[in-house]
């Protein structure tokens, strides 16, 4: 209809109705379109419209959006007393697209398949979690299936795991939790058309995820699933787009673009100057917060890094309003002086072991150069990736080179091709003394966020391994273990804040920033709501009637 | 060819030298020819530019590398303060959005890089192009088949892959300009010349002048050289200028897979790359560095004709040059008839008109 | 036409004995670039036995030339790949399977080719047209200003990377004027009008960095006939200086315009990557260079032998195209 | 009104004067024949009545009125109408006259569309007329080979077609028959006749043949350094020549029945062809252009090979260096199998236009033989640095430069200043510089006036004395092919007709064809030669 040019004009009725198509401007297309093969903390994007899992993610903005709620299950999970045994009852009337009811015994089978190696890429938890599923090869390869997870009837499913885990119910909103009916298993070829349980059923799949089209699955209830608005009745997913050109389209907001959005695309810092230059567009932006930090990694196993001095000479001398800048400016990128994330949910304790100010200490940091015996500078190598990712990337690392040089330390830059950064970095046997890493949470707790990276027991000497601090410490194991059992997640939260700070003194990594995600959206685009969950915005709930 | 090189290898030094006479009349076609003399002078300019660029940027008193945070707006993205990108008596061409380094300090400091990696490549590409054509123009069928299929291969290879391979072999203390211009010297380009240069290689060789050639006792090789080579200079040398800014280019994809120079050297390639999502919120970011490439391609494109039409002895009367031989015999020779000034001169077009 | 039989024959032959060194240099690369297969496919947090497992399931651990032999296998008798619940049957000629996203990789070269050939014939076109246009006039109106001007904008043309030129396009076409929709495959056979309506930003875009090189070339060629003898005979007879440029010296050119016009098709087919990024074109091209960043090798050398097939193709074209505009060449 | 009027004309490139204030003047109808030594600036004039001078950095001077058209002051579009239609010129080097590109008959008709406003059918169809009526058989088929497929002595008359097509008041022919075998010769200069008698049309022939012009002009200019030694009616100038310089001139022009004088031939066979056959194109379209042919070259001799246009004689001479490969056959020299190129057997190109790199001073070219012997060890020289002593190099080729009658200081000139004699001679010096065995000499002299042409056949006898140089003598001219050879070959359709002592040819011919060659030779006498003209005419009109 003819565009009514008034700033109010999308927000003139701003109570969201039923109808329309959604676009979706994506620069990655949906080529792992598998519930077994995604790893995803519950999604926001197109596969939660898709899959229903047994909880999911509150839909709510902001930090009440980082709470788990129910989603196929009645409730969150019942635990039994130290934690290890998690029982969920399937809510009635639940149906695929197809009308068949939806059994417990199709979560086991969901959750089986994720573990044949065909259908690899989920997060690791379920394999380390579940009785007897380390050496588990799923159900194609072995038909007895996973005896830790039982179904004593159609809506009851138990999960047995071999240590007390307070967080399942987090887990529970992976895709791995997605029913999948095992008549429809085509393995690999499932991911073209898999069979929906969720508000949406897939109608196009071309080019292995790059155009898709969902139509109302009209078998869904929404009785049964108060999470998901639903209300386009036809959502349209191109991908493979650049991420500028889908900005510019965004901006436009011409003809189908006015009611487009994007899940995978923020604005960068040039875009963002352009954007807040302009009142129109600014009213178009959505801001999201996510659990991620990007920050400098030590390897204490090389000289000179096995010196706490010199970690925390560096600690120190960090610029971090410029590597702010580098990421994209203060409204990209929030310093960051803590491990974990700056929210709640993540048990955010404010710290500071080495305090460097906006711009850096490097008075300081020469001072504690001195001592540790480089009275006249030091040189060091400083590793990361090529890719153009503004997290790991030249830009950040220069900023840092540029930064550590007015504390006497000279910076080599080793770029390095992504693949060859993540195996070096990943490896413990190559892995560079001094390099740029970032970690995101897999759930907004301290749990996944913490004990992959310190845990010492996580740490892997023939694979990928993440704790690059190579950290084994008693103390820091056994209180991520105590944590564990925790099922009050608040109190477990506070835990993880606290233990936090405790591994923030070691100086084995330096925090530099969180990232901030600004999302531009169509002009008639209507509900948007931006969790700290995923910080982007979720696409059930958006409408464009 | 090797008279063009011979004679800018010759420039600024005495040409009273002694030179080879083909280079003495070389040159003195082209100084006929104003527009080259002026783009020679913007090439030796941004030669000159890249060479004293420690000297520029003191005298302005930056470097290529340092940040300045006051002078960008953290807020907007990293916007430079203040008009023009930041442009003042400090700043000559302002500064770079994000992180504040001096544009002009970067602008000089790429040039070195830029036009260091693209000469060198397009050198190479040149050298190697011009060989493999000509020797597949000339060689029997089976030479011919061979190298034109090993062209075919070397087409076919990705840009991407050939750098993973190389970025795996080669040691990393390798100096970098030297591996990027190897790369893509072997990548892109060379196999363009070699098509072109073979294609006028068969036209050629059918003449008699090459037979003759042949006939005097010259190798193949030296025939090649002698005979073909002057005849193939307009297409290659035309075609040389066009490569300086895909190899520039080049270099920039290079960067970004770990082969090409390291940050924080600046070069045009890279500064071009990552600011073209700026030209709405900094066109100058985006501007300078491509208007220092297109001043380049530019100079080096009229510099190329310049050369390609000097190292044509026909230019010679076009351009009104007297061959130099009887400077002398000119007085003589207004004896009889009208003087010469009195004759109606032709216009002093370049082409003849029919 | 036994000779052009024959021709086509040798070319044939030679084609093959290319495809092949090509499909082993790829193999040798992949095999000493760096990156963890099995760890890219089984992803980040796998663990070491997670990996092992792919690695077999896709056959990552046999050496090179059993690698190898497997692939030369499924070229010539086709293979078989298990998908979990049923198993697969790839006839003949089968390239393989991509490691990443089990797609088989002729599917995936059948989806992503008509997209590339309709971006490159129909920027071949503009730039053909353009180029050897604009090469045409300058060498016509050569030392005179409209020539310079002219040529700056052709060198611009080369000299802005297509990223540049294409965003610049795109913003003001589509988002300012709004004279275009942005820029969106739609398949030939589904709506011809629309295909080549959104084609067009990227077929320029395209064109306009290779037309520079067209020009450039036709008009040095250009100039280089018209120093030529016969040139005066036509002028002696009153032939118009367009005529003399247009028939005679134009054709002096065609030599050098088919060499490059085919080594510029044949590489854009699998090389026109920034242009099929930045207009979302899902060609060639981009799936090559994502699949070189996660080393899914199956993809990598079927990708990389169709460029190859049609890098040659161009070449055999051109040699039959130059044979006949040039007679005095034999074809070899 | 005349049809030309040239008044005091002077060309000048750079400092050298090619022409100076020369006048003259043609009536409707007329013909004038410009004759003159080589380089003595008959091209320059005949370009400058078309104005080609224009642009090309040549400075011209005094008036030139052709057909009533100012050539000097008119607009390019007048000069435009003029070129072609009123005035068409028979360019002086055929062979790289014609666009390598187009047929030649497509090439004719394109220049007959320009003036004519007819379809392209129609021209084409001309063009297969005025083909045919310079004497190319076959002419609807062979209209459509492209330059490259025709013999010398073809494109030239593919030339004097283009020319004729157009149907001009003048044409300017230079040298239109140099590359023609005498009986072709007389048989366009019938043409020319007749077409003047027809149309009306004037003749401006620049030829360095005095028995051409006297065959066919009316008034004969004859020049020398740029200027005008004599003009006059034909008869007169040729009969009484009041000045030095033709007399000379006319002396020097040699005769049929002037044989050959001290000889060094021997019986020792340096080149040897033993039923050489050659053929082009494929399949149905082969033709042979040299069938079956054996001949023997000896030490010291001079093979003359004549024969008619298209007879397969250049052919013939390249396989015999080695340029090009027999289809069946074979070539022996001293007795080894010939294959491929060897320095010791040298050639002079017909076309010495395209022998000639344009980019390389003719100095550098003439020194390749020289500095090729300095790299590869094949001479007294060796041993010599890489390169050789560039001063003795210099030397050497300024020696072979005056020795056929250029400069020294022509060493640095290029070939495109170079007149078309002059350029002849500088093949032959090259040739001369490898200091071979054996020289095939493809026409070396049809462009160079008598007196050049009988200093240059002296220098290849002297030559032939000292080093025992054989040599094979493709040439029409069988005037001078007795003259030089011992033996002679003649050609017809690739075939050897008559092969024997040179005497024994000329005079107890035994083919037709040899008989008919002889017939046709140019005489000097005016009277004679129309005469035999009318002849010449009767059996064709009957
Ligand atoms: N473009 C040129 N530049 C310099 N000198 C030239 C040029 N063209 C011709 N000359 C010189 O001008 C003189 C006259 O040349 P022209 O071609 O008119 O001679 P010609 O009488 O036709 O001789 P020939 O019978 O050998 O063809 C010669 O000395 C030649 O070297
Ligand atoms: N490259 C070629 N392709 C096809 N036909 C050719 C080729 N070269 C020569 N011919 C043909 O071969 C025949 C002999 O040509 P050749 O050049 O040997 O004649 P010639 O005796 O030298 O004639 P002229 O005295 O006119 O120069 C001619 O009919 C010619 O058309
Ligand atoms: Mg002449
Ligand atoms: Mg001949």
């Amino acid at each position: 209809g003819p565009k009514d040019s008034d700033a109010k004009g999308s927000g003139g009725d701003s109570t969201p109705h039923k109808g329309g198509t959604l676009t979706v401007l994506n620069s990655q297309p949906q080529s792992d379109f598998d519930p077994a093969r995604l790893y995803t903390s519950g999604g926001g994007n197109v596969p939660s419209l898709v899959f229903r899992t047994l909880t999911t993610r509150n839909r709510e903005n902001g930090a009440a959006g980082a709470k788990v709620v129910p989603d196929l299950a009645t409730d969150t999970g019942r635990p039994n007393k130290d934690a290890t045994v998690w029982t969920y009852t399937l809510k009635k009337g639940l149906r695929y697209e197809d009308g068949t009811p939806i059994t417990s015994a199709d979560i086991k089978y969901g959750v089986e398949r994720s573990f044949a190696p065909e259908l690899s890429g989920g997060a690791p938890y379920l394999r380390d979690w579940l009785v007897g599923a380390a050496d588990y090869q799923g159900p194609y390869k072995d038909k007895k299936g996973l005896s830790a997870i039982g179904t004593p009837d159609a809506r009851t499913i138990v999960f047995h795991l071999n240590k007390p885990e307070g967080e399942f119910p987090f887990l529970a909103t992976q895709t791995q939790f997605t029913p999948v009916p095992k008549g429809k298993d085509t393995g690999t070829k499932y991911e073209a058309h898999p069979v929906s349980s969720g508000p949406y059923k897939v109608v196009r799949n071309e080019n292995d995820g790059e155009h898709l089209v969902l139509q109302r699955n009209t078998n869904w209830s929404a009785a049964t699933d108060p999470e998901r608005k639903a209300y386009p009745d036809r959502i349209d997913v191109r991908s493979g787009l650049d991420s500028s050109v889908i900005n510019q389209r965004l901006s436009a907001s011409q003809g189908a673009d006015s009611t487009a959005v994007t899940t995978d695309t923020n604005l960068g810092p040039a875009e963002l100057a352009k954007v807040t230059g302009d009142k129109k567009l600014a009213a178009r932006v959505g801001t999201g917060h996510f659990g991620y930090t990007d920050y400098i990694a030590f390897n204490p196993k090389v000289k000179p890094f096995d010196d706490p001095k010199v970690r925390q000479a560096i600690s120190y001398a960090i610029d971090r309003s410029s590597v702010v800048n580098a990421a994209g400016g203060s409204a990209l990128a929030e310093p960051a002086t803590t491990f974990l994330p700056n929210q709640k949910s993540f048990g955010y304790t404010p710290y500071d072991p080495f305090p460097a100010g906006e711009t850096g200490n490097p008075a300081k940091a020469r001072e504690l150069l001195a001592q540790a015996g480089h009275k006249n500078g030091l040189t060091v190598t400083l590793t990361h990736s090529n890719d153009k990712d503004f997290e790991t990337s030249p830009e950040i690392a220069t900023a840092l080179q540029d930064a550590l040089k007015k504390a006497g330390i000279t910076v080599r830059l080793q770029g390095l091709e992504d693949n060859d950064y993540r195996d070096k970095i990943h490896s413990v046997r190559a892995e560079p003394g001094f390099f740029l890493a970032h970690w995101g949470a897999d759930w907004p707790s301290g749990g996944p966020f913490l004990a992959p990276i310190f845990d010492g027991r996580q740490i892997v000497k023939d694979g990928a391994n993440f704790n690059t601090g190579l950290l084994d410490d008693k103390s820091v194991n056994d209180e991520i273990d105590r944590i564990n059992k925790l099922t009050d997640l608040a109190a477990a939260a506070q835990r993880w804040g606290a233990l936090d700070k405790k591994i923030g003194e070691k100086a084995l990594v330096v925090p530099l920033f969180h990232p901030v995600y600004k999302r531009l959206y169509g002009s008639d685009v209507k509900n948007i709501v931006i969790s700290d969950w995923t910080g982007v915005l979720d696409i059930s709930q958006v409408a464009v009637k | 060819m090797s008279e063009a090189l011979a004679a800018v290898g010759a420039a600024g030094t005495d040409t009273s030298v002694p030179a080879a006479p083909g280079a003495h009349q070389f040159w003195r076609r082209l100084r006929a020819q104003r527009a080259a003399l002026v783009a020679a002078a913007v090439v030796a300019l941004l030669v000159l530019v890249a060479l004293a660029a420690p000297l520029l940027t003191a005298l302005e008193g930056q470097d290529p590398t340092t940040y300045h945070p006051s002078l960008i707006d953290s807020a907007r993205g990293g916007v430079p303060i203040g008009s023009f990108g930041g442009v003042g008596a400090d700043h000559w061409l302002g500064v770079e959005p994000q992180t504040g380094r001096d544009m002009f300090a970067r602008l000089v400091y790429g040039a070195r890089v830029s036009l260091g990696v693209s000469l060198g490549a397009t050198v190479v590409q040149v050298a190697l192009g011009v060989a493999v054509g000509v020797a597949s123009g000339l060689g029997n069928r089976w030479v011919d088949a061979v190298l034109s299929r090993v062209t075919d291969i070397f087409v076919s290879l990705p840009l991407m892959v050939m750098a993973l391979a190389l970025l795996a072999i080669v040691p990393s203390g390798f100096p970098r300009p030297v591996l990027v211009a190897v790369i893509i010297a072997l990548v892109s380009g060379w196999s363009t010349t070699a098509k072109m240069v073979r294609a006028q290689t068969l036209t050629l060789k059918n003449l008699d002048y090459v037979a003759a050639s042949r006939l005097s006792g010259w190798s193949i090789g030296r025939t090649a050289v002698r005979e073909l080579l002057p005849g193939l200079a307009a297409p290659v040398i035309t075609y040389a200028a066009l490569l300086i800014p895909q190899n520039i280019s080049a270099e920039a994809a290079l960067s970004f897979l770990g082969v090409g120079v390291k940050p924080p050297t600046p070069s045009w390639g890279q500064m071009l790359t990552s600011a073209d999502v700026w030209y709405q919120a900094a066109p100058q970011y985006l501007l300078l560095p491509a208007l220092a490439l297109f001043v380049t391609v530019f100079a080096m494109t009229v510099l190329g004709d310049g050369v390609r039409v000097a190292l044509d002895p026909r230019a010679a009367s076009r351009l009104r040059v007297g061959t130099g031989r009887k400077r002398e015999a000119r007085a003589e020779t207004a004896a009889p008839g009208p003087a010469p000034d009195a004759v109606p001169a032709p216009a002093p077009k370049e082409e003849e008109r029919a | 036409m036994n000779g052009f039989a024959g021709f086509v024959l040798r070319r044939a032959v030679g084609a093959l004995v290319t495809l092949f060194v090509l499909s082993v240099i790829i193999y040798v690369v992949f095999y000493v670039t760096p990156g963890n297969v099995a760890q890219i496919t089984c992803g980040p947090r796998c663990s070491p036995a997670q990996v092992h497992q792919v690695a077999e399931q896709l056959h990552l651990d046999d050496p090179l030339y059993v690698r190898y032999w497997h692939f030369l296998q499924g070229l010539l008798a086709g293979q078989d790949f298990s998908t979990g619940t049923s198993v697969e049957h790839c006839p003949a000629p089968c390239l393989g399977q991509s490691y990443q996203t089990d797609q088989q990789v002729t599917d995936i070269i059948l989806t992503k080719l008509p997209v590339s050939l309709s971006l490159v014939s129909g920027a071949m076109v503009i730039w053909l047209f353009l180029g050897i246009g604009t090469g045409v006039l300058s060498a016509w109106r050569r030392g005179r200003l409209s020539e310079r001007v002219l040529t700056a904008l052709t060198l611009a043309g080369t000299a802005t990377p297509v990223f540049v030129i294409g965003l610049v396009l795109m913003i003001v076409v589509c988002g300012e004027l709004q004279l275009l929709p942005f820029p969106q495959y739609v398949h030939f056979t589904d709506d011809p009008e629309q295909w080549a309506w959104n084609l067009l930003l990227p077929w320029f875009s395209l064109a306009l960095v290779e037309a520079a090189n067209f020009a450039r070339l036709t008009r040095a060629s250009m100039l280089e006939t018209l120093a030529e003898d016969h040139i005066r005979t036509f002028r002696a007879y009153g032939v118009s200086e367009r005529a003399v440029i247009a028939r005679h010296a134009l054709r002096g050119a065609t030599a050098s315009v088919i060499a490059l016009n085919a080594v510029t098709f044949g590489s854009a087919v699998g090389g026109a990557v920034l242009t099929e990024t930045l207009f979302g074109l899902p060609g060639i091209g981009q799936e090559l260079v994502h699949a070189v960043k996660v080393v899914d090798l199956p993809v990598v050398v079927g990708m990389v032998l169709v460029t190859g097939f049609f890098v040659i193709l161009a070449n055999a074209v051109a040699d039959v195209l130059y044979a006949v505009a040039d007679r005095r060449v034999v074809l070899a | 009104m005349s049809l030309v009027d040239v008044r005091d004309l002077t060309v000048d490139f750079g400092s050298l004067r090619a022409v100076d204030g020369l006048s003259f003047s043609l009536a409707e109808g007329a013909a004038l024949a410009l004759v003159g030594e080589s380089g003595s600036g008959k091209s320059t004039v005949a370009g400058a009545l078309l104005g080609l001078h224009r642009g090309t950095g040549a400075r011209v001077g005094g008036s030139v009125r052709v057909a009533g058209t100012d050539v000097q002051a008119t607009s390019d579009e007048e000069l435009r109408r003029l070129r072609g239609a009123k005035a068409a010129m028979v360019f002086q080097d055929p062979l790289s006259s014609l666009d390598p590109y187009y047929a030649v008959g497509d090439q004719i008709a394109e220049v007959y569309r320009v003036h004519a406003r007819v379809p392209r059918r129609a021209a084409r169809a001309r063009a297969v007329e005025v083909l045919d009526r310079v004497g190319i058989a076959d002419a609807a088929r062979r209209s459509r080979s492209r330059p490259h497929e025709f013999s010398g002595g073809m494109r030239q008359r593919a030339l004097i077609a283009m020319a004729l097509a157009c149907e001009p008041s003048l044409l300017i022919a230079d040298e239109p028959t140099t590359a023609l075998d005498v009986t072709v010769q007389a048989q366009i200069l019938d043409l020319l006749h007749t077409l003047r008698e027809e149309t009306g049309m004037g003749l401006l022939l620049v030829t360095h043949d005095v028995g051409v012009a006297a065959e066919s002009v009316d008034d004969v200019l004859v020049m020398r350094h740029g200027r005008a030694v004599e003009h006059g009616p034909v008869g007169a100038v040729l009969a009484a020549p009041a000045e030095a310089y033709t007399r000379a001139l006319l002396d020097a022009v040699p005769r049929v029945d002037a044989r050959r004088t001290g000889s060094p031939a021997t019986d020792e066979v340096v080149l040897e062809a033993t039923g050489v056959r050659r053929e082009f194109g494929r399949g149905r379209n082969a033709v042979a252009a040299v069938d079956d042919v054996s001949l023997t070259v000896r030490r010291g001799e001079t093979l003359g090979v004549v024969g008619e246009s298209g007879s397969g004689k250049t052919t013939l001479g390249r396989m015999l260096v080695g340029l090009l490969e027999p289809t069946a056959g074979a070539i022996r020299y001293e007795g080894r199998p010939h294959t491929g190129v060897n320095p010791s057997v040298q050639m002079v190109f017909q076309d010495p236009v395209s022998s000639l790199n344009p980019r390389r001073s003719v100095g550098e070219s003439i020194a390749d033989p020289l500095r090729a012997r300095g790299t590869g060890g094949l001479s007294r020289e060796r041993g010599r640095a890489w390169g050789g002593d560039e001063a003795r190099i210099r030397g050497r080729v300024t020696e072979l430069l005056e020795r056929v009658g250029l400069e020294g200081a022509h060493y640095d000139r290029y070939p495109h200043e170079f007149s078309g004699g002059q350029r002849q001679r500088i093949g032959i010096a090259r040739a001369l510089a490898a200091e071979p065995r054996v020289i095939v000499c493809d026409e070396p002299v049809s462009a160079l006036d008598v007196t050049t042409q009988a200093q240059v056949v002296a220098l290849l006898g002297e030559l032939q004395r000292e080093l025992g140089l054989a040599l094979v003598f493709i040439a029409h001219d069988l005037a001078v092919v007795r003259q030089v050879s011992d033996r002679v070959a003649v050609m017809r359709r690739g075939r050897l007709v008559e092969y024997g002592p040179a005497d024994e040819v000329y005079d107890t011919p035994r083919d037709p064809y040899t008989r008919q060659l002889l017939a046709a030779v140019p005489v000097l006498d005016p009277e004679l030669a129309a005469r035999r003209r009318a002849a010449r005419c009767e059996p064709a009109a009957a």
